[in-house]
């Protein structure tokens, strides 16, 4: 495919007439962070966010989604997609978005993924400001991003537009972009590499190495006590993380208490009852009963069993759990490091 | 079948929790009460049944011995008894007495000990009769009320989530509060409130108690190291409504 | 419905059944006999679950209690013990459950067949091989030897009358079965599953099957290392948290392994290695 | 004329909290006649204490889930006059756009779910869905526009989350203002029907005049709920005295009788009036002209010395709270919402405030260490000030239903109507205790 120019004054126009034909999602200020959201108009789109609260999985998994809905004996799906553009994902993100797809494809493909993930535009986007505990740079440096429609990167005056696939070219029809210059394509090519340079923290081991050592350590119960000593069981960093995709199925009535749904909602493996049964005769088995079990369980889906299918550790680098985390314990590059340093 | 029959009753408390039975708004509240009859209100009405009850929600804490004869009353001609509001499933914010022992001096001075100023530690209403359903929270979830009385509705229970407040503050893409600068207990919280107030820029106070095994040290450690608290603050923060669940 | 069905499959639609019989075992449990409400053939293999649900009270999963070679319909068998099981346990003849499946790996039927085969289930574990139990006997010139062990907390709790006198008196399995505390009225052995192995003679080749609580695993397996059956040919049926069946929801996994998609059925050398297994 | 009566009203319903009305008359001499608290006492001065500041107004607000706003509101300022935190007019604004929300939920649902019911001659509300059917759906879609208004500003009504000492810890968007205006504009028939309603049903209101002291907070320059400069009192003859709030101990004077162990108040007479009918005598001028129409339309003029009025003078207030809602949203809309940050405290001493709550003056003091820990803390609430009132009431009362010789069930009535229409809200039992009169 190929890459495109669009001056700064008419990129606004341009997201503002998508905005007018599609819903289209993009980074937009909450507070002192960012968040994706549905974008009213041009002028909320903050392209210089370093990142989200929230990775994009959101809008193809959200929080909470309806799944079956039932009334009087009457039981239906709820697969319901909305033609979306998703503009502004970094790159860490689109890989991120790359494994979700990948396992909720793999062996049995959930539509009530895929739908709204197929009904999806992706512009990926530079990165402009760096969140001070992202690790990007290094983490399953092998694996590339796939799974996004055109890449945007900030060059002076305006913007590349490199389209990858034919649903990213069908943007180029909203906005006044013309083929991008030598010097344009190499001035953004420039502009990502340096972005790649100045990621605050590094997690330096092959992911091969990274898997075998991590799952080597599952035994050493006394180093996982230790590193989890403070740990909440609040599940922060699974619910922040990009590759978390654990969820709990609820029914509800509705208040006519009559017709009601069954959704589904993100769910911890990190919390307490994740993997609790309930026996015979009332009592409960937690076959992860000490918070470090759960703990350890995190590191090893990330770094060990995921990895092995992924072909990379399920973690993009975002580093939104090591700042979601309260007791601060829960950054991948300080415990993985451990584990490659001090385990034998 | 007939509608089952709803009672509210009221104990030491700040009558919140009913307000929040009057705020569901037009539509839901006369859906409501196409499928419950409520028979005793105080607050709302006069009429009073002395007889059998399949639902009585009880608010506010155990305070006075004085009132055991009333729970135990209530007990006696209901079905099913829910506790609801922070008052009623753990002494709530009342319970932050119990760790004076100059109260009733501090407030009425001379006069503290008339008997009829009798308030010994604020309880939960478990205290004095057994209890069927908690519904915790101050004020309560209105929303999660609904919950607990449409599967009441339907012969089964409630489950209110196991997991701290920091799962749905997260699911809801809230600013921490810790990144703000400030501190919060969500971590230790128990859940079902929907996290309205570190969306609202506040900290989580645990107003619906702790989660089980809640860490408590790690709570205190972080309340120190991020949010700058001294250690007395730090210890002290998580007596507020939680109070009777911490030594 | 407002909401399009998108043309594609939705793991999470359920299918309607109809419930054609019940009996009640025990105070606890409830076997169903059920059959789809559009009248098509469940195809599975033994040792595979269904979710079973009721709408508004959610979804659970549950082994499959008969073989596939009884066409037409399928049973189930359903403790009692929290939110979904005792809404289930409400249903009468005529209502309707909602299930989707059949999911997971069954028993390796292969390695099964002409071998001897032994089945040790304990307490509700025998619903599940139920279904094994009744292919082998429906297919029984396909295996070898056939014994099934089967123990519970007390007579008050053994499930399948029926099923019981008839293995007794047939000719197809060596049936033995134990309480671990006796009644009045029991004659029969007393103690946990264990003491059943010094009634019979066992080959190193013996297939085995084991369904029950997972402190039962430890002590039949000491038993069956005793025996030098190697841990390829032991069979255990693994029962994890559950909420989607298809290998997404992360609730069953035990170390990388779902139970759902991977199991239930694993063979013992698969799981002996993943510390969170039993 | 009766010889005997015998009232006893075990907790009395359709108000908030316990409290009990006993009259015995024994061959026609007047042996009780009292309005008492059974309430259980809480105890919150001293639970604040040992608390950081940024907790007090938290734990103040579950004084009461009825004026908790008003709780709310009076200990941040409160707190914000012991910390030296001077806030922004935004922050000024917004708070009274909450105030008047409270006022005006606090009202609805008084006037419509407890006093009406006495009016249209039922015991509560429900059975109205049946008779009244539209009256009931038009209370339900006020009092939804009500919690819907102050969750905007508040975050939610019951204990409200948002406010805080030195400001907003969120502000509501312009959209949101936008859109609460509309909804306000939208109740406007509703207002209208309502004073429909209130004008039939007023005939039905008992007649019964006692002069006495009536206390509210008073402003120069708007109907003073959330703010206000001063505290002004009116007697029948029009005389006025306005007091400092800072000096709010002399003129509320919380004392203790030999036989009674209840916090009286008392200041130019032997008892004073506050809430709603006491606002509008003190402060008619400030009015909207809407609501003021709105009194005409009722028959409520200043001074009015009958008590039973005041869920007439609670009516007028809620029009003028949503015209005054309006106004207050279109300059918040006009001048947008700016992110102000918190206002800091710059000293840690003591400070007291006064902000009106739906039945009456709200005083809250406390004082701060240099850690900004509460060390000493003091709520006067109004119910407590309004309760010697209903007494005196009482007194009165009694003499003038022997004399009119209705029955023991009209006058049981006639009492239980006077206490409601006070709107005690008992629960605020900072102070309260079992009472017994001294005669
Ligand atoms: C592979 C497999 C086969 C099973 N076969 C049978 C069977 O044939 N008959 C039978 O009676 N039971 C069977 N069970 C157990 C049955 O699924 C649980 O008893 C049931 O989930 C309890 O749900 P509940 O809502 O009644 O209990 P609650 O205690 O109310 O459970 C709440 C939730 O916890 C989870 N949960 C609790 N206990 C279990 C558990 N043991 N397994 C999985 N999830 C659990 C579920 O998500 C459930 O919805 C099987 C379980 C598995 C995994
Ligand atoms: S593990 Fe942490 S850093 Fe890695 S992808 Fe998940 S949230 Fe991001
Ligand atoms: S590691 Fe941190 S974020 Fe994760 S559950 Fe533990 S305390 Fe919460
Ligand atoms: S604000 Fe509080 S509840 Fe929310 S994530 Fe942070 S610590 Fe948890």
């Amino acid at each position: 495919m190929s890459a495109f120019f669009i001056e700064g004054r008419d990129f606004e126009l341009f997201v503002d007439a998508v905005i007018g034909a599609r819903r289209v999602v993009g980074p937009v200020a909450k507070r002192t962070k960012f968040v994706y959201a549905e974008l009213e108009s041009a002028e909320e789109l903050r392209l210089d966010f370093d990142v989200t609260i929230l990775p994009p999985k959101k809008v193809f998994f959200p929080p909470s989604q309806d799944l079956v809905r039932f009334s009087d004996g009457v039981v239906g799906g709820c697969i319901d997609p909305v033609e979306t553009v998703l503009l502004g994902v970094h790159f860490y993100d689109v890989k991120g978005i790359d494994m979700t797809d990948f396992l909720f494809r793999e062996r049995n493909e959930d539509w009530n993924y895929l739908a709204q993930r197929e009904a999806t535009t992706i512009v990926a986007s530079s990165i402009q400001s760096i969140s001070p505990r992202a690790f990007w740079s290094s983490v399953g440096a092998e694996v590339e991003p796939q799974g996004h429609d055109a890449f945007l990167t900030k060059v002076n005056g305006g913007y590349l537009f490199e389209t990858r696939t034919p649903k990213g070219e069908a943007l180029l029809g909203y906005g006044s972009f013309r083929e991008a210059t030598d010097a344009e394509v190499g001035a953004a090519a420039l502009a990502n590499a340096a972005a790649m340079k100045q990621c605050p923290e590094r997690l330096d081991y092959p992911s091969e190495a990274i898997a075998e050592k991590v799952r080597d350590s599952f035994g050493d119960v006394a180093m996982w006590d230790e590193l989890a000593k403070d740990c909440f069981s609040c599940g922060s960093c699974n619910t922040v993380c990009p590759t978390c995709y654990c969820f709990d199925v609820r029914d509800a009535w509705n208040l006519d208490q009559a017709s009601g749904t069954r959704t589904r909602y993100w769910d911890a493996c990190l919390t307490r009852e994740f993997a609790t049964v309930t026996m015979a005769g009332g009592g409960t088995e937690n076959f992860r009963e000490h918070h470090s079990a759960r703990f350890r369980h995190r590191f090893m889906r990330k770094a060990a069993y995921l990895n092995e299918k992924l072909g990379g550790p399920a973690c993009t680098g975002c580093g939104r759990c090591s700042q979601a985390c309260t007791a601060d314990i829960a950054d991948p590059v300080r415990v993985i490091t451990h584990i490659m340093e001090v385990s034998s | 079948m007939a509608k089952p029959t709803l009672a509210f009753f009221d104990f030491a408390s700040c009558e919140g929790c009913q307000i929040e039975f009057t705020n569901y708004g037009d539509a839901a509240t006369l859906e409501l009460l196409k499928h419950v009859d409520v028979v005793e209100f105080r607050e709302a009405m006069t009429e009073t049944t002395g007889g059998r009850i399949d639902i009585a929600l009880v608010e506010g804490s155990f305070t006075r011995e004085a009132d055991r004869a009333r729970l135990q009353d209530i007990r006696h001609r209901a079905r099913v008894v829910i506790a609801y509001g922070a008052c009623a499933c753990t002494g709530g914010i009342n319970a932050l007495k119990n760790h004076q022992d100059d109260f009733a001096e501090y407030v009425y001075g001379e006069h503290a000990t008339m008997p009829h100023l009798e308030s010994g530690t604020a309880r939960p209403i478990s205290a004095a009769i057994k209890v069927d359903y908690e519904v915790p929270g101050c004020p309560i979830s209105k929303d999660e009320l609904l919950l607990v009385l449409s599967n009441l509705l339907h012969g089964t229970e409630h489950v209110t989530p196991p997991y701290p407040v920091c799962v749905e503050c997260k699911r809801r893409e809230t600013v921490c509060r810790y990144d703000e600068g400030d501190h919060c207990m969500g971590q230790v919280a128990r859940a079902g409130c929907g996290a309205p107030c570190p969306a609202d820029g506040i900290p989580c106070e645990a107003c619906r108690g702790f989660v089980d095994d809640a860490n408590l040290t790690a709570l205190e450690k972080v309340l120190m190291e991020r949010a700058g608290f001294s250690q007395k603050r730090a210890v002290g923060k998580s007596r507020m409504f939680t109070a009777n669940l911490r030594s | 419905m407002s909401c399009e069905h998108h043309g594609h499959d939705n793991l999470f639609l359920p299918r309607e059944a109809r419930i054609l019989h019940t009996h009640r075992p025990t105070a606890s449990e409830k076997h169903f006999t059920l059959q789809l409400a559009d009248g098509a053939p469940l195809e599975f293999a033994p040792g595979q679950i269904l979710e079973v649900g009721v709408m508004g009270y959610g979804e659970i999963p549950i082994g499959l209690a008969s073989s596939p070679t009884r066409t037409g319909t399928f049973d189930i068998v359903v403790r009692t013990v929290g939110r979904v099981s005792t809404a289930i346990n409400e249903k009468e003849v005529g209502d309707s459950l909602w299930i989707r499946g059949p999911l997971g790996h069954g028993f390796d039927l292969d390695s099964l067949k002409g071998h001897d085969v032994l089945i040790v289930a304990g307490g509700i574990g025998l619903c599940p091989t139920r279904s094994l139990i009744q292919y082998i006997e429906d297919r029984r010139d396909e295996f070898g030897r056939f014994l099934l062990f089967y123990g519970a907390r007390d007579p008050l709790q053994l499930l399948f009358t029926e099923d019981r006198l008839h293995w007794r008196a047939s000719g197809d399995v060596e049936y033995f079965e134990t309480v671990d505390r006796a009644d009045a009225s029991w004659t029969g052995n007393v103690g946990v599953i264990t003491t059943l192995f010094k009634k019979v003679q066992l080959l190193p080749e013996t297939r085995v099957v084991i369904c029950g609580p997972p402190i039962m695993f430890e002590f039949v397996i000491k038993e069956l290392d005793r025996l030098g059956i190697v841990r390829e040919n032991i069979f255990v049926d693994l029962e994890r948290r559950m909420k989607c069946g298809v290998g997404k929801c992360g609730h069953c996994q035990i170390n990388d392994k779902y139970c759902c998609i991977d199991g239930p059925v694993f063979t013992f050398s698969e799981i002996q290695e993943l510390e969170e297994a039993i | 004329m009766l010889h005997d009566v015998n009232i006893n009203v075990h907790h009395l319903t359709r108000v908030e909290g316990h409290g009990n009305i006993v009259v015995n008359v024994t061959d026609g001499t007047v042996e009780q006649c009292e309005w008492q608290v059974p309430e259980a006492p809480r105890f919150f001065e001293a639970m604040v204490r040992g608390r950081h500041y940024s907790e007090v107004a938290r734990i103040t607000s579950r004084i009461c889930g009825i004026c908790a706003v008003g709780h709310t509101l009076a200990s941040v300022k409160a707190t914000e006059a012991a910390l030296g935190i001077e806030v922004t007019e935004q922050t000024k604004k917004l708070r009274s756009l909450l105030k008047h929300a409270e006022n005006f939920d606090s009202h609805v649902l008084h006037v419509y779910v407890l006093v009406a019911p006495d009016l249209l001659g039922a015991p509560s509300v429900f059975p109205l869905i049946e008779t009244h059917g539209e009256v009931v759906a038009r209370a339900l879609r006020l009092k939804r526009l009500a919690h819907e208004w102050g969750s905007a500003i508040g975050g939610r009504t019951t204990h409200p989350t948002t406010v805080i000492p030195g400001g907003f810890a969120k502000l509501p968007t312009v959209k949101e203002l936008e859109a609460l205006r509309e909804k306000i504009l939208a109740a406007v028939p509703d207002l209208e029907a309502t004073l429909d309603t209130i004008a039939a049903l007023a005939p039905k209101i008992p007649a019964f005049d006692r002069p006495t002291e009536y206390m509210a907070v008073s402003s120069a320059s708007e109907y003073g709920l959330y703010d206000g400069e001063a505290v002004e009192t009116v007697l029948a003859d029009g005389d006025r005295a306005r007091y400092a709030v800072d000096d709010y101990r002399t003129f509320t004077n919380e004392y203790m009788t030999a036989q009674s162990t209840a916090k009286f108040t008392k200041n130019r007479l032997d008892s004073y009036a506050a809430g709603a009918l006491a606002r509008f005598n003190v402060n008619y001028e400030m009015l909207r002209p809407e609501a003021k129409a709105a009194a005409e339309r009722l028959g409520l003029e200043p001074v009015c010395t009958n008590p039973y009025m005041n869920t007439v003078a609670q009516v007028v207030e809620v029009v003028h709270s949503a015209y005054e809602g309006l106004r207050l949203l279109d300059e918040l809309i006009e001048s947008g919402i700016a992110d102000e940050g918190i206002v800091q405290p710059t000293r840690f001493a003591s400070g007291a405030s006064a902000v009106e709550v739906p039945r009456g003056i709200l005083f809250h003091e406390y004082e701060y260490d240099a850690e900004g820990m509460c060390v000493r803390a003091n709520c006067i609430i109004p119910t407590n000030q309004n309760h010697g009132n209903i007494q005196r009431d009482f007194d009165a009362l009694l003499p003038r239903l022997l004399a009119e010789g209705i029955s023991e069930d009209d006058m049981r009535l006639r009492f239980e109507m006077l206490v409601r229409a006070y709107d005690p809200c008992i629960s605020c039992s900072t102070h309260y205790v079992d009472v017994e009169f001294v005669r």
